[in-house]
């Protein structure tokens, strides 16, 4: 599913004093299945940008299209609809809810869709497996390490089987070789045909061969 | 449709079972002050609502018409001739003069109501007492009781028979004697009763027949068995009503409380939150999984208050309520209380408890569901 | 088993222990008819007036057949000396 | 006669309901006056989030009114003892003049609740709100409704004086006494039965022709009025003579006790469930042509038009059985 944007404005406490424009006009095209990064130091705007690209928040002006669906003046009620169809979310801090065990965890965006418990499990168990976690299923998410977080909450992303996967300093809290690992990782979800945004300032990521596109932001616009 | 609403509901269901079980302790001490609360009225309800009942029950056969003469604004003896110039009043099927009083056993410090009846076999030595008299004197049939009368002497008289037990809601504290040894015990003279006591067969009448009596006998006043029915049925729904005021107080600690919990989030509780709807829930959703933690509490709090309730007052006699219902009393009916329930008790016991937690958790669970759902992501 | 059906039977129990009540409240009803007709029948043969819950004073025990002038009554709706007062409103017809 | 818990609770949810909707208003002006779609401000944010709250604040509020319409009639019931001559719910209502517009304000509180609560649906299925600011408008004319009910309540029950001589049904109903329940009692039975069986047929045919083809709406919807007042009018007139098998005996509460196997709630329940929906039928019709509804309306429309239908077969059922199963014949009091 192609991504446009079209001059992309966001701004944050608008009409105060402590206005903030946080994207200042950004034009951009994301080809499917592709990985691109956007790269830039924190402040930049890249994770606003893709909060906005992923349905979390709506932009103050300009028109976000996905596929045929203009999805920029949709209201919070059916963008949610779009996102919990189209995207899957990794965050920095994985963000799993603990004193819940991994199966529920995994299970959780799949909750307001209401399918049936069997069927509902069966996928999140497949998913288990196929990162390599199906022991740690019952467990509670406290126990997990990094990595297994990590892998965790790509199948938590993968559990409604979105088109595009988004992914926010997803190896800030990583070292080296788990980056390694994950950017891996990537490239698989990638094969099986993912669309796949990821922003970091991480040179393990943006340097990845596994990388193909990179897109620089500085003070809310795109340098490159 | 309907299946996949449900299906949404029960994974609902789950989320907040283990988001509750997560904070133990908060949610079992929310869940047991709210049922405490939850039981408290609900035994007053179920309590009066059954008393009053069974006064119904018991009273529909007490006198149509009682009439009292007042001397002076009190109550005094009734001349026998007031029953000749009663006369033929249509509508009244029989009359007559009822002997009746008090009296105080210094020995246990006791009221007991002392009435008359036909049916003694030896008149002057015999009485019949309640259960009540019994146990607080500890008397068996065959003991004798002494009383003293008015003018210092002391008469003994035989019981012969205990009052059938079932009955001491009505029976405990009566002590019942023929009318010659009531009259000689408090020295009144024949040819005067306590009171008259009219029958009218047909319901209709009994009003026309009191304004009758009013006007015949100026110094007397007419007790009407319905005027004393509704004064029982206002006196138990007043005496509902003035203890649910008065724990309208532990309501609205409760529901602070309630309001409190649910708009004091942590910052724990409002990153989860944030991180169910960057996952994809809706606002609407997260509505509804906090309002199925009211549901959860509220349901279970309201049952099982409910169903102890139950228990406490048909199978434990209100065992809680006995120290205030006797008061100084020392003659307290013994009475297991036949259990009247109904939906309207039932209705506005949830009104009372359930209402008042709904309405102030919708605010505070509107402002957490809210919550930026990129909050996560910055 | 999963939470959802556990506090669904959780729940169905306490449902069915309500409707036991009513059952149990309608079965009690049955058998109490021949307390609730012995008590009438004493009603009806001494002509009783009122329940002997409250004993500790004249007024108290008969509710309806009290005078204005009963002992400590100086006021209707004077807060009562004895505890069970305090639970009872006076007769109506003497507000 | 304020400390009657039933009658406490009542004033309390009276008073809930009423804030909720004071509170659930104001919102609703800020939304009228500052609404724009298009705009992607904080501001029209805020306000997207804002019907969250005001559309909980009204399902809460108008399902506390349906529960407290139930307990406003059971109250009456239980309260027949505490005054001379009322025998039922119907002594107790005349007990002063605000007791049955209290009960019809109610029962327009329900229905209107019901229509707003159906295009509140209808709205959140629109990614546009297309029905945002009638709904809301809508709202404010609901408010006075229930702050009418509110007052009307409280001088209800302010005005209860336990020692009033009311008339009960039986002197009530009877044809020579005065006032609007006596009227309809009055009412020529045999001519009654006729309108109450000609609109049966006419409001099910008209109900099967929405539910079928989507045509007549609004002809169903105000049939739907009209069959409600007419039964309403029918139970007092002549289905209730049939349960209680008395040819003098009105009461339409009556047939809500155990004594007449609650046949009651088999008559009024499908009856007012019917009549709100063919109601909100008529109100979801008007959208159609909106573009982002036309797929709801014409998806909805049909389920709750045959909802509806089965809904006033069963009330139709259930009056005609309970007439045949009766043993009162009416030959002579005709």
């Amino acid at each position: 599913m192609l991504i446009q944007l079209t001059d992309i404005k966001k701004v944050f406490n608008q009409g105060r004093p402590n206005e903030f424009w946080a994207i200042q006009g950004v034009s951009l095209e994301f080809e499917p299945n592709r990985v691109s990064c956007l790269k830039g130091a924190s402040g930049s705007g890249k994770t606003t940008l893709l909060s906005m690209i992923g349905c979390l928040s709506r932009p103050t002006s300009g028109r976000i299209q996905l596929g045929e669906r203009v999805i920029s003046s949709l209201p919070e009620r059916f963008l949610t609809d779009v996102r919990r169809h189209t995207f899957g979310f990794i965050f920095q801090r994985f963000n799993l809810i603990s004193g819940l065990s991994v199966l529920e965890n995994i299970m959780l965006p799949a909750y307001p869709l209401g399918l049936p418990y069997k069927r509902l499990v069966a996928t999140a168990l497949h998913l288990l497996e196929q990162f390599n976690l199906l022991a740690k299923a019952d467990n509670p998410v406290e126990w997990l390490s990094g990595g297994e977080a990590q892998r965790v909450a790509i199948c938590r992303a993968l559990i409604n089987d979105p088109q595009i996967l988004i992914a926010d300093e997803p190896t800030a809290n990583l070292d080296s070789k788990l980056s390694y690992e994950f950017m891996g990782l990537i490239d698989e979800l990638r094969q099986s045909g993912k669309t796949i945004l990821i922003t970091s300032h991480d040179p393990e990521v943006f340097d990845s061969a596994v990388v193909d596109r990179v897109v620089e932001m500085h003070d809310g616009v795109v340098l490159t | 449709m309907m299946w996949l609403f449900l299906r949404k509901q029960k994974y609902l269901i789950d989320f907040t079972l283990s988001s509750l079980l997560r904070r133990k302790g908060k949610s079992l001490g929310l869940l047991a002050v709210y049922t405490l609360i939850v039981f408290m009225l609900a035994s007053v309800t179920l309590f009066t609502h059954a008393l009053r009942k069974e006064a119904g029950l018991m009273l529909q056969a007490s006198p149509e018409i009682i009439v009292q003469r007042m001397q002076a604004g009190r109550h005094a003896l009734i001349p026998a001739d007031y029953l000749q110039r009663i006369g033929r009043l249509r509508g009244v099927t029989q009359k007559e003069g009822r002997l009746w009083g008090y009296y105080y056993d210094p020995a246990v410090k006791a009221n007991y109501t002392i009435m008359t009846a036909g049916q003694v076999a030896a008149p002057l030595t015999e009485i019949i007492i309640g259960t009540g008299i019994a146990r607080a004197r500890g008397l068996v049939v065959g003991d004798y009781l002494t009383l003293r009368s008015q003018n210092g002497e002391a008469y003994s008289f035989e019981i012969t028979e205990l009052l059938n037990e079932k009955s001491e809601l009505v029976s405990a504290d009566l002590l019942l004697m023929s009318p010659q040894a009531f009259r000689r015990l408090f020295n009144i003279p024949e040819g005067f009763y306590t009171d008259l006591v009219l029958s009218v067969r047909n319901p209709r009448e009994v009003r026309k027949v009191a304004e009758k009596l009013t006007l015949l006998l100026p110094d007397t006043r007419p007790i009407l068995r319905e005027e004393v029915l509704r004064t029982y049925d206002s006196v138990f729904s007043w005496r509902q009503g003035i203890l649910f005021v008065l724990l309208t107080g532990s309501i609205l600690a409760f529901v602070i409380f309630a309001w409190d919990k649910a708009s004091g989030l942590s910052a724990e509780e409002r990153r989860e939150i944030g991180i169910l709807k960057a996952v994809g829930w809706e606002t609407a959703d997260v509505m509804r999984m906090k309002f199925w933690e009211g549901m959860i509490v509220s349901l279970s709090a309201f049952l099982i208050g409910y169903l102890a309730a139950y228990a406490h007052v048909f199978y434990a006699s209100a065992s809680l309520f006995e120290p205030v219902l006797k008061g100084w009393a020392v003659l307290y009916p013994q009475f297991r209380l036949t259990p009247f329930v109904d939906g309207l008790q039932l209705a506005t016991l949830l009104f009372f408890t359930v209402l008042p937690y709904i309405v102030a958790t919708i605010i505070p669970i509107w402002r957490t569901s809210i919550t930026d759902p990129d909050a996560v992501m910055r | 088993m999963r939470k959802s059906n556990t506090f669904l039977a959780c729940v169905f129990l306490l449902l069915v222990g309500c409707i036991a009540t009513l059952v149990d409240a309608t079965h009690r009803k049955h058998l109490a008819v021949s307390d609730v007709e012995s008590g009438t029948a004493l009603v009806r043969q001494f002509g009783l007036t009122d329940l002997a819950l409250f004993t500790e004073a004249r007024y108290t025990r008969h509710l309806s057949q009290s005078d204005l002038h009963s002992a400590f009554q100086d006021h209707p709706v004077a807060l009562e000396h004895f505890p069970s007062g305090s639970l009872l409103l006076p007769p109506q017809r003497m507000q | 006669m304020l400390l009657n818990p039933a009658i406490m609770a009542l004033l309390l949810v009276s008073i809930v309901v009423c804030s909720m909707l004071m509170l659930a208003s104001g919102f609703a002006i800020q939304v009228l006056r500052h609404w724009d779609i298009e705009s992607g401000s904080e501001r029209q944010l805020g306000l997207e989030r804002r019907t969250y709250l005001i559309s909980t604040l009204l399902i809460w509020a108008f399902s506390f009114e349906l529960m407290s319409l139930l307990l406003f009639i059971y109250n009456a019931e239980s309260m027949s003892g505490q005054f001379v001559g009322a025998m039922c719910a119907t002594g107790v209502l005349n007990v002063n003049g605000w007791g049955w517009p209290t009960l019809f304000l109610k029962i327009a509180v329900f229905f209107s609740g019901a229509v707003w609560l159906a295009l509140n649906y209808l709205d959140n299925q629109g990614y546009d709100y297309p029905v945002v600011k009638y709904k809301y408008r809508l709202l404010l004319a609901i408010l006075p409704l229930v702050v009418a009910e509110f007052i009307l309540q409280l001088l209800y029950f302010t005005n209860m004086d336990p020692d009033v001589i009311t008339s009960c049904c039986g002197t009530l109903f009877s044809s020579q006494a005065e006032g609007v329940a006596a009227e309809v009692s009055g009412l020529p039975p045999r001519n009654m039965m006729l309108v109450f069986i000609l609109i049966g047929v006419i409001v099910i045919v008209s109900g099967l022709r929405v539910a079928l083809r989507v045509r007549g709406n609004w002809f169903f919807a105000l049939l739907g009025g009209a069959a409600f007042v007419v039964a309403l009018m029918s139970i007092v007139s002549f289905v209730s003579l049939y349960i209680y098998e008395h040819p003098h005996h009105h009461c339409p509460f009556c047939i809500l006790k155990s004594g007449h196997d609650y046949v009651g709630y088999i008559l009024y329940v499908p009856l007012f469930i019917a009549a709100a929906l063919a109601m909100s039928v008529g109100a979801l019709s008007s959208w159609r042509d909106k573009p982002s509804l036309t797929l709801t309306v014409n998806r909805v429309i049909p389920r709750l038009s045959w909802i509806a239908v089965i809904f006033f077969a069963l009330f139709y059922l259930a009056a005609g059985w309970s007439i045949w199963a009766s043993n009162l014949t009416m030959a002579e009091v005709w």
